[in-house]
């Protein structure tokens, strides 16, 4: 294993690290601020790569399809935190887990009525469709270094959002009420329901499906492994730390 | 420090201190509490009384200081050892069984001291000695007439005093309780303070309260706390003299009746 | 009378399901055979759920492992005895359920979720990515345990009817098991744990030990009926540990009614028939089921069990409440 | 209290539901088909394409097998081994098929094979190609009308030596038939001189291939025999030709690698030689009918696992000649199935006496969207069948 092997090793250790990184980022806004368990998480990572393949197929190109999707993302997360999500609130983990487990079986199989079950490829764009020649025998693809930019900057995107910005404010100050002081501020509360109306999770994390999209080439029908990524990081990796008081209320 | 020391000291605390972070909610409090003896907390909101008791119950591990009970250091004891060599807690949230009826609460807090869970065969409901026990701290602390209610159901006051009916029935020797007469009617909170001097005769409690007429009416010794820290400690007319308690706490409030 | 009439009611459906070996159809035998076996693990996950309040979503790792013991231990070409590899199939689930239980116990609400289903990963996976029990394909159970003791042969679970009656009776004790160490002392501060087990703690029980107790307690109840699966069936293999059977059966508990022992067992009955129903309805019956569970968590929360009760409070026009 | 009364009642009325909702009526003349196939989950496409080639024979016989009508009992398998020994009993002893087609999932054919010999129930396997179904666990009521997973790399382990190949290395999912293909090979190539460097593995169905391809790089072998299939095989393929091996190292591995996802792989598939039991652009007569008649009935291309599933139907209608169209008289069956030669799109086969296909092996190349045959590397090879006592 000569050194170069090594460095490129590392590369690609890193390159599935950030892209690993960008769906437990999304758990994290739907687990950390929501404070709702989603084993479907998975499904929305098959629902952008699918979406990217009809959406691709009816446009001709990827970059249309990603403009679509967000929107079309955006409308979903809402729908389904409408639908959904909104009664889950009050509910305790167990049922969520079991609703979110129920939606994982719905999920599949809308998938298969409407998609049907055949493999799939979508064509990298042309100006990504380069690769870089490393070693001899080896070259590097060029897309799969652009999805570890975009991952890069989502993620600095996102801690921005979160702790700088108004509206990151409000989601963690949603997040403080839902757990925090008995007397919530119920204003707040609600206007923290509208936020989470947005879908704003599901919205950033499925365009990011979008780009990973091509990395694999075959959207692979069940891709609900991802989720456990997040579970074995243990808490939220974005949230605030929640304070110490917090722990003693029985 | 206190009158002629006749009783028994039960719970001694030294220089107690407990810091979240920055923040110090306590700082070197010592409390000393003896037989016969209801020891009052008294302080503003956030003085850090409740992490006081905490620490006394064992439900807060604290940064620094010693805890003594009966003359054994019982500071790294869990909230559940502590419960078994003696000390009862009662909480400043009710936290009691909702679903369980009176009686069941009792029992159950009665049978903790004998537990012997591998008996799995043989009844709860058939052993004699803690269904006694139950129904007699259960007339001990008022509560006589909703032996069968679910405690779900029970008024504010009544869920009180089952707390103190679930204390009693696990034989502490020293009761720590936190506001037990907060949110009571006067006439409730009038019968409560009869139930805690009937328990002085045998116990010692110390109590963190707010209710300046039920405090002064009912306490041997005060200590005040402010900002976590320990203000002033003694007996009531003590307490009530002393010009530091009156800026500190009463605020500029004119005249102090009794 | 409320008593007596459930008591009458459950014998009477006691009577029905031993009747189903009378019909004589191979198959439904089997089939319910397997629901009698799905209802006692039912019955063991609501000891934690229902009784303690702890949500185990790992428990097929201890009737997986007790599967594949009785696979491992009887020896390839003769039966091994049922008085020997019954018990040694318990036990080693009751060990494996007490040593996650150490780790697992010492977390809360979520966290305790997902790490159970954690551990239960690790097991599925010991299973299919390793030679030990065949890898990912299973492996056979030739032939079934003898009964016999000492050269004498009370039945013989080869015979499909005498099996049938095995598991039956086998669910009748357990049912009766449960049913008595629920009034227990033990089982009495298990549902105080339900309820409130910070209150626990400050009134004297040690609520950790408590809970090892019923964790290891559900493991072995879950290996007896992974065991008799294995031992119905002849075949085990990776995915009885998959996280979509302890999936399953924490539905078959929602759906019965958590912390209602003969609700788990109409719980396991009401799933597997649907699953049945579903399946020979159509292709997409996956949707079917989604939509049932989705259905029951939202509309449903105290499950079949609760169902009278709110039937009854929507009759009496609600003033009781 | 009344929460017990009515979670028994609950139970009561479960239990009438199963009894009452499962029964189905038996018809005597006609001859019972029990279709246990994947119709959900990763290998669904497959399941479809069984069905279709199964059913086109059924209808150019004039919707008969041994003069009879055909009445189908189909059950899903989900690709779930837990359920499989479940769902074969259902065909069995509550559909009372007369014979058993199933399935792709080699775990699932596994247990499905202990039933039909336990209940002595005929068994036509259209796919799973686990070397033990007609190895170890063969059995007199077990046919197979796919291949062995030792088949198709055994033949291209035999045609890379030929070709005077000195080291290759090989990369699998670690599950019994990517284990079993890697074997096949390694014996064949080893035996005619070449030598394997490495052999690599992943958890299937895992499909990060990057490592594998960085370390394929570093190794430099003179080339790379891989199995893969469905989504998995597309995406190694594609990732192969975007790490730039394609030009540099040659890939080879069984036909699976190619068949029915080329066009989930773009041009990256051009050019790459596989082998298997089935190709594109054979000039047998029989191959065009059954294309054309595929095409027109379904819409789409048929591939190997359709051609798979006609067979079964063809080894079935000669066993029911034999014994004079009665599916019950299960020997003659038997026998006139062992004997059959069968006229299949691939190229006529016959049975071995484990009960496999012996059959011609053929190199093909990808142009464009097709695997166009080159030649026959291994005529009528027959699996060792080892450890059956038949």
């Amino acid at each position: 294993m000569d050194f170069a092997s090594f460095l490129i090793q590392t590369l690609n250790s890193l390159q599935y690290g950030l892209l690993l990184f960008l769906v437990a980022s999304g758990l994290t806004l739907v687990f950390g601020i929501m404070g709702i368990i989603n084993l479907a998480h998975g499904s929305f990572y098959m629902i952008g790569a699918y979406l990217a393949f009809v959406l691709t197929s009816a446009t001709g190109s990827l970059v249309a399809a990603i403009a679509l999707g967000i929107p079309l993302a955006l409308a979903f997360g809402a729908f389904l935190e409408w639908a959904l999500f909104a009664h889950l609130y009050k509910r305790d983990h167990l049922e969520q887990v079991l609703l979110t487990y129920g939606l994982i079986l719905i999920f599949e199989q809308l998938r298969s009525l409407l998609v049907g079950d055949d493999v799939h490829g979508v064509a990298i764009p042309d100006f990504l469709d380069a690769s870089i020649q490393l070693t001899e025998v080896m070259s590097y693809p060029v897309y799969r270094l652009a999805i570890s930019v975009v991952c890069i900057v989502l993620a600095v995107a996102l801690y921005y959002v979160i702790q700088r910005t108004r509206l990151g404010m409000m989601i963690r100050a949603g997040n403080d009420d839902e757990h925090g002081q008995p007397r919530a501020d119920h204003l707040l509360r609600d206007r923290g329901h509208r936020r989470h109306r947005l879908g704003v999770g599901r919205a950033r994390r499925r365009a990011d499906r979008r780009l990973r999209r091509h990395l694999r080439q075959g959207a692979h029908p069940r891709t609900v492994r991802h989720r456990r990524v997040c579970g074995d990081g243990g808490g939220p990796a974005v949230a605030p730390r929640r304070h110490p008081q917090e722990r003693l209320r029985p | 420090m206190s009158a002629t020391t006749k009783n028994e000291v039960l719970l001694q605390a030294d220089k107690l201190t407990r810091r979240f972070g920055g923040l110090v909610a306590n700082q070197d409090i010592s409390v000393s509490l003896e037989r016969q003896m209801i020891h009052v907390l008294l302080g503003p909101n956030g003085a850090g009384k409740s992490t006081c008791i905490n620490m006394l119950s064992g439900d807060l591990p604290p940064s620094e200081g010693r805890i003594h009970f009966m003359g054994k250091d019982i500071t790294g004891l869990s909230a559940a050892q502590r419960s078994q060599v003696g000390i009862g807690r009662s909480y400043q949230r009710t936290n009691i069984f909702p679903q369980f009826t009176v009686l069941e609460s009792v029992r159950l807090a009665a049978q903790s001291r004998r537990q012997q869970p591998w008996r799995i065969f043989s009844k709860a409901m058939e052993q004699r000695w803690a269904l006694e026990k139950a129904r007699a701290c259960i007339e001990e602390a008022g509560l006589g007439k909703r032996v069968d209610w679910v405690s779900g159901v029970l008024s504010h006051g009544e869920q009180r005093q089952l707390e103190i009916a679930m204390v009693l029935a696990t034989d502490a020797q020293v009761l720590l309780l936190d506001e037990p007469l907060a949110g009571m009617g006067s006439e409730e909170s009038a019968s409560m303070v009869e139930v805690l001097k009937r328990l002085r005769q045998t116990r010692g409690i110390l109590l963190v309260e707010h209710d300046m007429d039920a405090v002064f009416a009912v306490a041997d010794m005060i200590t005040v706390m402010v900002n976590g820290q320990l203000l002033e400690c003694g007996p009531p007319a003590q307490i009530k003299a002393s010009v530091a308690v009156q800026q500190a706490y009463l605020g500029t409030e004119d005249s102090f009746h009794v | 009378m409320n008593a007596q009439a459930s008591l009458i009611l459950k014998l009477v459906a006691l009577a029905l399901v031993a009747c189903v070996p009378l019909s004589g159809e191979s198959f439904y035998i089997e089939i319910v055979g397997k629901i009698l076996v799905m209802a006692i693990f039912a019955m063991s996950l609501d000891l934690l759920v229902g009784f303690t309040g702890l949500v185990s979503f790992g428990h097929a790792a201890y009737f997986g492992i007790a599967a594949y013991a009785v696979a491992l231990l009887s020896p390839e070409y003769e039966a091994a005895n049922l008085w020997l590899v019954l018990p040694a199939s318990v036990s080693l689930s009751a060990l494996a359920a007490f040593v996650i239980g150490l780790f697992v116990l010492r977390t809360k609400g979520i966290y305790f979720i997902m790490v159970t289903l954690a551990f239960a990963q690790m097991a599925y996976f010991i299973f299919h990515d390793t030679p030990l029990g065949g890898g990912s394909d299973g492996k056979y159970l030739n032939n079934k345990p003898s009964a016999s003791i000492f050269g004498w042969e009370p039945f013989d679970l080869s015979n499909e009817v005498h099996m049938f009656y095995f598991i039956l009776v086998m669910m009748v004790l357990v049912y009766l098991f449960l049913a008595r160490i629920l009034q227990s002392p033990f089982g009495r501060a298990l549902v105080g744990i339900k309820s409130n087990e910070h209150r626990m703690q400050s009134l004297g029980y040690f609520t950790f030990r408590y809970k090892l107790g019923a964790f290891t307690l559900a493991g072995a109840l879950g290996g007896l009926a992974g065991f008799l699966y294995a031992v119905l069936f002849g075949f085990v293999t990776p995915e009885l540990l998959s996280w979509h059977e302890s999936g399953n059966v924490l539905l078959m508990v929602i759906l019965g009614g958590m912390g209602n022992l003969a609700g788990a067992i109409a719980g396991a009955f009401a799933f597997e028939a649907m699953r049945e129903v579903f399946a020979d309805i159509t292709k997409y019956w996956q949707l079917l089921m989604g939509g049932v569970i989705v259905a029951v968590v939202l509309f449903l929360p105290g499950g079949l069990a609760g169902v009278p009760g709110r039937i009854k409070r929507a009759l009496q026009g609600g003033e009781v409440k | 209290m009344e929460k017990k009364i009515f979670a028994a009642r609950n139970f009561v009325l479960a239990t009438a539901l199963v009894v009452a909702g499962l029964s189905s009526a038996h018809a005597e003349d006609k001859v019972k088909v029990g279709l246990m196939l994947p119709y959900t989950g990763t290998y669904a496409a497959l399941g479809n394409a069984i069905t279709n080639g199964f059913k086109q024979f059924v209808e150019e016989n004039g919707g008969k097998l041994g003069g009879r009508e055909v009445e189908y009992a189909v059950v899903d398998d989900e690709s779930n081994p837990a359920k499989a020994t479940e769902n074969a009993k259902k065909l069995v002893s509550r559909e009372k098929v007369d014979v058993l087609v199933g399935t792709v999932h080699s775990g699932v054919a596994l247990a499905m094979a202990k039933v039909a010999r336990d209940t002595k129930t005929l068994m036509i396997i259209p796919n799973a190609g686990a070397n033990d179904l007609t190895g170890p666990l063969c059995s007199p009521y077990v046919f197979r009308s796919s291949f062995s997973a030792w088949q198709p790399s055994y033949a291209m382990g035999e045609a890379l030596a030929k070709k005077g190949v000195k080291n290759v290395a090989t990369v699998t999912w670690k599950y019994s038939f990517g284990e079993e293909s890697v074997a096949g090979f390694k014996e064949a190539f080893e035996k005619g001189g070449g030598k394997v460097v490495k052999d690599m593995t992943l958890p299937f169905p895992n499909v990060e291939f990057q490592p594998f391809l960085t370390e394929i790089a570093s190794l430099k072998p003179d080339a790379v025999f891989v199995f893969f299939a469905g989504a998995g095989a597309a995406k190694f393929v594609s990732d192969y030709a975007a790490a730039g091996l394609k030009s540099s190292i040659p890939l080879y591995g069984p036909g699976f690698l190619t068949d029915g996802n080329l066009g989930a792989m773009g041009g990256a598939g051009e050019g790459l030689m596989t082998t298997l039991h089935y190709a594109d652009g054979l000039t047998t007569e029989k191959d065009k009918a059954f294309r054309t008649k595929y095409a027109q009935l379904y819409k789409i291309q048929p591939d190997v696992y359709a051609v798979q599933g006609y067979d079964a139907a063809q080894m079935y209608e000669a066993g029911l000649k034999a014994a004079g169209g009665d599916p019950a008289k299960q020997e003659a069956v038997i026998k006139g199935m062992e004997s059959a030669k069968i006229d299949s799109p691939r190229g006529a086969f016959t049975l071995s006496k484990a009960h496999n296909p012996v059959q011609d092996i053929y190199m093909r190349e990808v142009k464009s969207d097709q695997n166009v045959v080159i030649e026959v590397v291994s005529k009528g090879l027959e699996d060792p069948a080892r450890g059956c006592k038949l």
